[in-house]
């Protein structure tokens, strides 16, 4: 059997899939009696059709961007970390406290601030899990696991009882200082003479994100951590024989891991809530795991398959606000696109590769 | 504590712990043949879905655990298709099966029952009705002045659906099928070294896909029970991450059946107690209630730091088998 | 799955044909690589027939092709004569074929019982399974001389005895042919032995017994004809009567190849390493290392000899950072840390020690990373492998990688392709090269040699030597004993955790160092 | 026109229930939305609005922040919230004060109890979930000052909302603690409440609308909270809607207790006119109903 080419492998079979997965959901949407095409073209035209609508596509990459990154980064070094989520809200919980706290004369400071402030509190989330499945096997899923729902109750706790302002009815925090809000996406590339709509919660983080996207890409291939961490990933045995201390890399891992999830905060809450709710990581954690996955746990196709999400998450509201069709319908188009893209390759890999066979031997021919 | 309190917080903890059960002994099977599935979730909450709407559309229970089955073992066979077929990610495939069963269960049901992806309540027949064993008093009676034997009999052990006890008797079952027959040996060794059963002339891709049936059969169950059991119909995300709970509960029990039943046990037992006390008032200050409701995660992860070892899974666990390239 | 079209054993009955097995064009691809191209053969009923090859040559595939593991692209397999189409390994097994892999196809955690009944229960329930595979194992232990205990799991059992396991297996399902891949590679000379007297007893049964290996001492001790194979293609069978090694070398690798490696006399210097009393202990606690003493000095090559499990990995894990211990460790008279933090791979390899570790697979080796990452395994920290203090030096790597590939001749010579795409021999040299070239003060090497073809041995032994003859130290763990003797200046051999005793190469023969391998002293006796 | 997560028979099917009625009777059309997380909030409103929606009404305490944002960017648009106060000069805001309504269910659970224990299950523990059960408690010290009311919150996950099993866990747990009358303010963990609760043969309380009908004859009313009648009124006043907070309580119709065919055998002459009674009081001021909002603290019940 011969290989495909590789760009029939990296654009080919992903577009195949897509196309697979658009088209059970265009069945579905059918078999409930709407019109797919109208709904496909609500989705495209509402999310990627105005600056508009695309800057909430990209606020919404963002945040996966975030939680992918941290996901992959952890499954690098083998360990799948499944508490993005509890990560996340406990950074949210650092900025909401890094922007509350201090009366920040200009956002940039206050950007500063929230980004270590967000990421410590992700990390030392991570921290015990970590620490836990270091030294005492404790499994990381488990453990994970169960510090997301600590972080719902410790959250719950904080808003209603400490951070809540007198007499509110909203379990959240008091609203940032206007000073500590993040320019838009669309003030920073208007700078650049790019119109671009602020109307929209896309920010700088989106940058950041990218930056950071760059940044992770940096460490796992070009750094003696990143070095150790992947080799550890791969196989531990050898690990040690090489020297890599499995304790402190597990520990490394997750902290860096739990630090990126948190990092998302600086999005969601500082970038466009301004100021904290109750679940202010509304699952970006777990759909980290999926773009992760989707994105074969590499940067670059983690930014990609977060755009993806942004794309359906947007497509989705539209579909929501512009017709009947039950919000939910996205949710299942999600699942089928994990599903085709990410578990079902090989289905398409196949005829693909026999399809290509039979051309190269018709030109030889 | 008193008696009755006592008992009844052994008779929430069984109750609790019955979809739990269910769905971890769905995971062992498939986790023992080496799929992974942390679509556990997705397979309850789609059977849960299934069966109440047949349930509700012919009043019948058992219709509707057969439909709750049929498409637990459809989701099922999705995941048998990715993994073992066309050896697609397994963590990715059961992500996809929980995203789809959350996502198709609201659509189908706002479509068919027009209430926001709820099911109508069921009414007697449509449900699950709860068994007296025989020597038991009725469920209803009080327990008030009841020794311990008798009324954990009648209390705990007793007045329970009939797939309460299908649950617990899962656990010996398994233990029998895995230990002491042929099915189980080739089970346990296809998630072990596939390669040895594939050259000892055994199909490892037929074991597998039976593995993962079963994981639906039991899915199924637990979705059933779960809305015609427990509730009285289906709601939108009900399973509430019960099946990642139940998949904790396996790596906890070290993939074995009667570990397993500890396992579920502990985690039912946590939530009852937690369901009991909530705001606990120790005189100076009162510990709040967030506090009471984390405490289950909390003691979890102490009990695994403390007392359980490291859990060492299947070994071809998650890979699919590929002989060449 | 199909069924075997014209399978089962009606050859049984009336043997038509003098050949057990006959193969004719088979041909197999793994995507661009062709394994074994028009491949044909003809084995003789009641022979040994010996199958040799450099690494790569497409010997495990045909024999899996054989066992219906793969499936051929093209060609036809006879049996006894007859047609039969082997599509899975049930096929293979109901046409009367066995096969022991070079890689174990054992349920570790299984007890050696439940691992020969798997896929030959006799019913549903394993009750009556297992008592009637007691009972044949019993009658199949004394028949073959094959012992080994039914309720041990497989994982506490030496290879020696898991090799018995496999061919305990294929004798259940009442093989007729079995087919042995690279089966002595594992094995101590004692082992080894016992093997080709099993093998013999199954010959002499009328039995047809197909035999892959490297080692040309045993084609041309046990087999009775011989094929040869190179880069996927048959190049003979001759009979083993009217051939040599010599011959069956050069045919092999395509060029003459010198079976014994010249030494010039050792010069040893100043004392390098000086180990006293060092203990071990594994994670259940018991003692494997029980108080070794030993030391080295520059220019020389200390052989330890011994068989495999008598505590040779735990000391070369030890000393290399692996395991912690006690004891008293000095090297180039500083005292190296046995436990704790300080003591990894990081800090010996700062002292000068490098490491070709047993398992290149498993430990020498990350078998996902390229090439060019794998020359820096271990050393990743080392600085001129660094661009600043943030960064690595990627190119430095990978030119220094492809510089290394040159001198070790590994094959083929691209930095970047996957460890676990090259053979098994050019792995090996992968690693030797990483560790030799460091110039260590210490070199501690295990097995070096161990599945690697003859072209890669002699290029191995040859390096060990010139690192030796450079003034360095060395300390060899093998089992084979070919090997120790040839290259080692003094010979430890090892038992049960302790040494039994040193003796001069020169002096001593294999017989003694087997006795003392075994356990037994002879000034005992004296 | 805006909605969130409806059919939850409660709450948010209450809003419906109104827009539908307004449809229904002046022929006008309306869009709804759900929401399904905080970012789509804000743009859901702006598109409305750009749309040219007018009125547009949310529900949701949730939404406060979000329209204090958008609504200064649409001066000619009216927003019309519930549950929350908003101060923009185009928004109206109307409040409810559950604590009268769950003041007069507690009364009647009070009266309606033969053990002197009564439950109340909340879904998260929230100031307004507080709310609910602090002036439930009065009630029903009110009724019987030598009451015991056992309160549960659900969770404090996402899932607590939706977890019907759970909340018949609770319930069971209350009922074997004494209670036989429970009150369920929990979203979709209530239907679990209110049915284990018929199943053990004791009463229960429906939350916002009127669930005496869920089960006939075991639901001993409910605390009606009319969102309906907010949001109806809201759309007929259309254009003109009037900007300020608009007090929903007792005298305004804003919230009630339910009495249908459903449960009037369970509701006794007594408990009626006892009821009939407060809820007299209380709109007149005789009696005072506290509000946990007012001073975070709650006299009847501690959190
Ligand atoms: N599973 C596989 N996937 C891809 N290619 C393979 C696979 N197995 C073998 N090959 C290819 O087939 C060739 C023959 O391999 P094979 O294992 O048969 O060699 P061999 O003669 O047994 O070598 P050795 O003596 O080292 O055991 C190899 O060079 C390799 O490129
Ligand atoms: N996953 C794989 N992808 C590509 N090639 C592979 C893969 N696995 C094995 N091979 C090929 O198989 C060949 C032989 O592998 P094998 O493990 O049999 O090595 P070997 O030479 O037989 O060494 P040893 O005898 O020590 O096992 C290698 O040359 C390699 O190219
Ligand atoms: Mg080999
Ligand atoms: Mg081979």
């Amino acid at each position: 059997m011969t290989k495909l080419p590789r760009w029939a492998d990296v654009v080919l079979v992903p577009l195949i899939c897509l196309i697979i997965a658009f088209a059970f959901s265009a069945i579905l949407i059918a078999a409930i009696g709407q019109s797919p095409a109208h709904a496909i073209w609500i989705m495209i035209d509402g999310s990627l059709g105005s600056t508009y609508g695309l800057g909430y596509t990209l606020y919404f990459a963002t945040n996966f961007i975030f939680t992918g990154l941290a996901v992959s980064i952890a499954f690098q070094a083998s360990l799948f970390n499944i508490g993005g989520e509890g990560q996340a809200t406990l950074g949210g919980l650092g900025t909401a406290l890094a922007c509350l706290l201090i009366p920040w004369p200009h956002w940039s400071l206050a950007l500063m601030a929230s980004i270590l402030a967000s990421a410590a509190f992700g990390a030392a989330w991570a921290l015990l899990p970590a620490w836990l499945q270091a030294r005492r096997g404790s499994h990381i899923v488990i453990t994970t696991m169960m510090f997301n729902f600590i972080a719902y109750a410790l959250m719950n706790y904080v808003l209603v009882n400490i951070l809540r302002p007198q007499g509110s009815m909203d379990p959240a925090t008091a609203r940032f200082p206007v000073t500590v809000n993040l320019p838009k996406l669309g003030d920073i590339l208007g700078v650049v003479g790019i119109p671009f709509s602020s109307k929209n919660p896309a920010n700088i983080s989106f940058l950041i994100a990218i930056a950071l996207a760059f940044a992770v890409w940096v460490l796992l291939w070009h750094t003696r951590l990143g070095y150790a961490l992947r080799a550890f990933g791969k196989q531990e045995k050898a690990a040690i024989y090489a020297g890599i201390d499995p304790v402190r890399i597990t520990i490394y891992a997750l902290l860096l891991s739990g630090g990126i999830s948190g990092l998302m905060a600086i999005n969601a809450v500082q970038g466009a809530a301004h100021r904290l709710v109750l679940n202010s990581v509304e699952g970006a954690g777990f759909i980290g795991i999926a773009v992760a996955l989707m994105g074969r746990n590499h940067p670059f196709g983690i930014v990609l398959a977060s755009l993806l999400f942004g794309f359906l998450y947007q497509g989705g509201t539209q579909l929501a606000l512009g017709t009947t069709i039950p919000r939910e319908v996205i949710t299942v188009l999600q699942a089928l696109v994990i599903l085709f893209t990410g578990a079902l390759p090989y289905m398409v890999q196949r005829p693909l590769e026999a399809l290509f066979a039979r051309l190269a031997r018709k030109e030889a021919a | 504590m008193e008696l009755a309190s006592f008992l009844q917080i052994l008779d929430s903890t069984v109750r609790l712990a019955t979809p739990l059960l269910f769905a971890c002994i769905a995971g062992l099977y498939s986790e023992r043949s080496g799929v992974f599935d942390i679509g556990l979730e997705g397979k309850m909450l789609v059977a849960a879905f299934a069966a109440a709407s047949a349930s509700y559309a012919t009043g019948n229970v058992w219709i509707g655990t057969a439909a709750g089955i049929g498409a637990a073992l459809l989701f099922a066979a999705i995941h048998g298709l990715a993994s073992i077929t066309f050896r697609g990610n397994q963590l990715i495939s059961g992500v996809a099966i929980n995203f789809l069963a959350s996502g198709l269960t609201v659509v189908l049901g706002s479509t068919w029952f027009k209430l926001g992806g709820q099911t109508p309540a069921l009414t007697d027949g449509a449900r699950f009705a709860d068994i007296t064993l025989p020597f038991a008093r009725p469920a209803t009676e009080s327990l008030s002045g009841v020794g311990f034997v008798s009324g954990f009999y009648s209390h705990v052990i007793s007045g329970h659906s009939i797939l309460v006890y299908v649950a617990l008797l899962l656990v010996p079952a398994t233990w029998w099928l895995l230990y002491r027959t042929r099915f189980g040996l080739r089970l346990r060794a296809v998630g072990e070294n596939p390669a040895a059963v594939d050259t000892a002339g055994v199909s490892v891709v037929a074991l597998r896909y039976s593995a993962v049936a079963i994981t639906g059969l039991l899915c199924g169950l637990a979705g059933a029970y779960m809305s015609m059991g427990l509730s009285a119909g289906f709601l939108r995300e009900m399973t509430a991450g019960r099946g990642y709970i139940a998949l904790a509960a396996l790596i906890f029990a070290k993939w074995r059946p009667w570990y397993a039943l500890a396992a579920c046990m502990l985690f039912g037992l946590l939530d009852a107690v937690a369901i009991r006390f909530q705001n606990i008032d120790i005189g100076l200050l009162v510990i709040p209630v967030q506090f009471t409701q984390a405490l289950p995660y909390i003691l979890t992860v102490i009990i695994l730091a403390g007392f359980v070892g490291k859990a060492i899974p299947p070994r071809a666990g998650g890979e699919p088998y590929v002989k060449e390239r | 799955m199909a069924q075997a079209t014209t399978g089962g054993r009606q050859a049984t009955a009336a043997p038509l044909s003098p050949y057990a097995i006959e193969l004719k064009g088979i041909s197999k691809s793994f995507g661009p690589v062709r394994a074994n191209r028009d491949i044909n053969i003809a084995v003789p009923r009641g022979t040994i027939h010996g199958i040799i090859g450099e690494n790569g040559a497409g010997k495990s595939t045909l024999m899996s092709i054989l066992y219906g593991f793969y499936r051929a692209d093209a060609g036809t397999i006879l049996i006894n004569g007859h047609e039969t189409a082997i599509p899975d390994s049930q096929s293979a097994i109901r046409a009367g074929i066995g096969m022991v892999f070079q890689h174990f196809k054992l349920v570790q955690n299984f007890t050696v019982l439940e691992n020969v009944i798997l896929g030959a229960e006799d019913g549903a329930l394993l009750n009556t399974s297992l008592a009637r595979a007691r009972k044949v194992l019993g009658e199949l232990s004394r028949e073959y001389d094959l012992d080994v205990d039914p309720d041990a799991l497989v994982e506490d059992l030496s290879v020696g005895h898991q090799q018995r396991v496999e061919i305990l297996k294929a004798l259940y399902r009442q093989a007729d042919i079995l087919i042995l891949d690279e089966p002595t590679g594992v094995l101590t000379p004692e082992e080894a032995d016992h093997l080709f007297r099993i093998l013999q007893g199954l010959k002499d049964q009328g039995k047809t017994v197909i035999l892959i290996t490297h080692k040309l001492r045993e084609i041309m001790a046990v087999t009775d004809n011989v094929s040869v194979m190179r880069r996927g293609t048959m190049v003979g069978t001759v009979k083993t009567s009217q051939t040599s090694p010599e011959a069956l070398a050069e045919l092999m690798v395509g060029r003459k190849v010198l079976l014994e490696v010249e030494k010039k006399p050792a010069a040893p210097g100043r004392l390098v390493l000086d180990v006293r009393d060092l203990r071990v202990k594994d994670d259940a606690g018991v003692e494997r290392l029980k108080g070794i003493s030993l030391s080295i000095r520059a220019g020389e090559i200390l052989g330890i000899a011994g068989v495999a499990g008598n505590g040779q990995s735990e000391l070369l894990e030890a000393l290399g950072g692996i395991a912690d211990a006690t004891g008293h460790v000095v090297m180039n008279g500083v005292e190296l840390p046995l436990a704790g933090r300080r003591n990894n791979g990081q800090t010996r390899r700062a002292a000068g020690i490098s490491h070709v570790p047993e398992d290149r697979q498993s430990l020498g080796l990350i078998m996902d990373f390229t090439a060019w990452e794998n020359i820096g395994f271990g050393y990743h920290n080392a600085p001129e492998y660094q661009r600043n203090a943030l960064l690595m030096n990627n190119a430095a790597l990978r030119a220094d990688t492809e510089r290394k590939m040159a001198t070790f001749d590994v094959r083929p010579p691209i930095p970047t392709l996957a460890a676990k795409s090259f053979s098994g021999g050019n792995q090996q040299k992968i690693v030797v090269a990483r560790e030799i070239e460091r110039n260590p003060d210490l070199l501690l090497v295990g097995q070096p040699t161990r599945g690697v073809d003859i072209g890669a041995i002699e290029f191995i032994h040859k390096q060990i030597l010139g690192l030796r003859d450079a003034g360095k130290a060395i300390l060899l763990v093998s089992v084979e004993l070919d090997e120790i003797m040839g290259l080692a200046d003094r010979i430890l051999v090892m038992f049960d955790g302790r040494i039994m005793g040193e003796r001069d190469p020169e002096k001593t023969n294999e017989r003694e160092l087997g006795l003392l391998m075994a356990g037994i002293t002879e000034t005992k006796g004296a | 026109y805006d909605l969130g997560g409806k059919n939850d028979k409660s709450f948010n099917e209450a809003a419906f229930n109104g827009a539908e009625r307004w449809a229904k009777e002046t022929g006008g059309t309306y869009k709804e939305l759900e929401m399904q997380n905080e970012a789509q909030r804000e743009q859901a409103l702006r598109q409305l609005a750009e749309a040219g929606a007018n009125p547009i009404v949310m529900t949701g305490f949730a939404f406060g922040d979000t329209l204090n944002a958008v609504a200064p960017d649409y001066p000619d648009t009216k927003f019309a919230i519930i549950d929350m106060v908003v101060d923009q000069p185009n928004v109206k805001s109307v409040v409810f004060t559950e604590d009268q309504g769950s003041y007069l269910v507690g009364l009647m659970a009070g009266m309606a109890s033969k053990t002197g224990t009564v439950g109340f299950v909340g879904g998260m523990d929230i100031p307004l979930i507080r709310r609910f059960g602090c002036g439930y408690a009065q009630g029903v010290l009110a009724a019987n000052p030598n009451a015991k009311v056992v309160l549960n919150m659900t969770g404090t996950d996402p899932s607590a909302w939706n977890n019907p099993v759970k909340g018949a866990e609770i319930a069971k747990s209350q009922q074997a603690q004494g209670a036989d009358v429970i009150y369920a303010a929990a979203g979709g963990t209530g239907v679990g409440v209110l049915q284990a609760a018929a199943d053990m043969g004791i009463l229960s309380i429906g939350v916002d609308s009127n669930q005496n009908y869920l089960h006939p004859g075991q639901v001993l009313t409910s605390m009606m909270k009319r969102v309906d009648n907010a949001v109806y009124e809201a759309f007929k006043e259309g254009t003109d809607l009037k900007a300020g907070i608009n007090v929903m309580d007792l005298a305004a119709g804003g919230v009630d207790y339910a009495l249908d065919e459903n449960n009037a055998p369970l509701v006794t002459p007594e408990m009626k006119a006892a009821v009939e009674e407060a809820k007299a009081k209380i709109i007149s001021g005789e009696i005072k109903v506290h509000d946990y909002m007012s001073d975070n603290t709650c006299p009847a019940a501690t959190f």
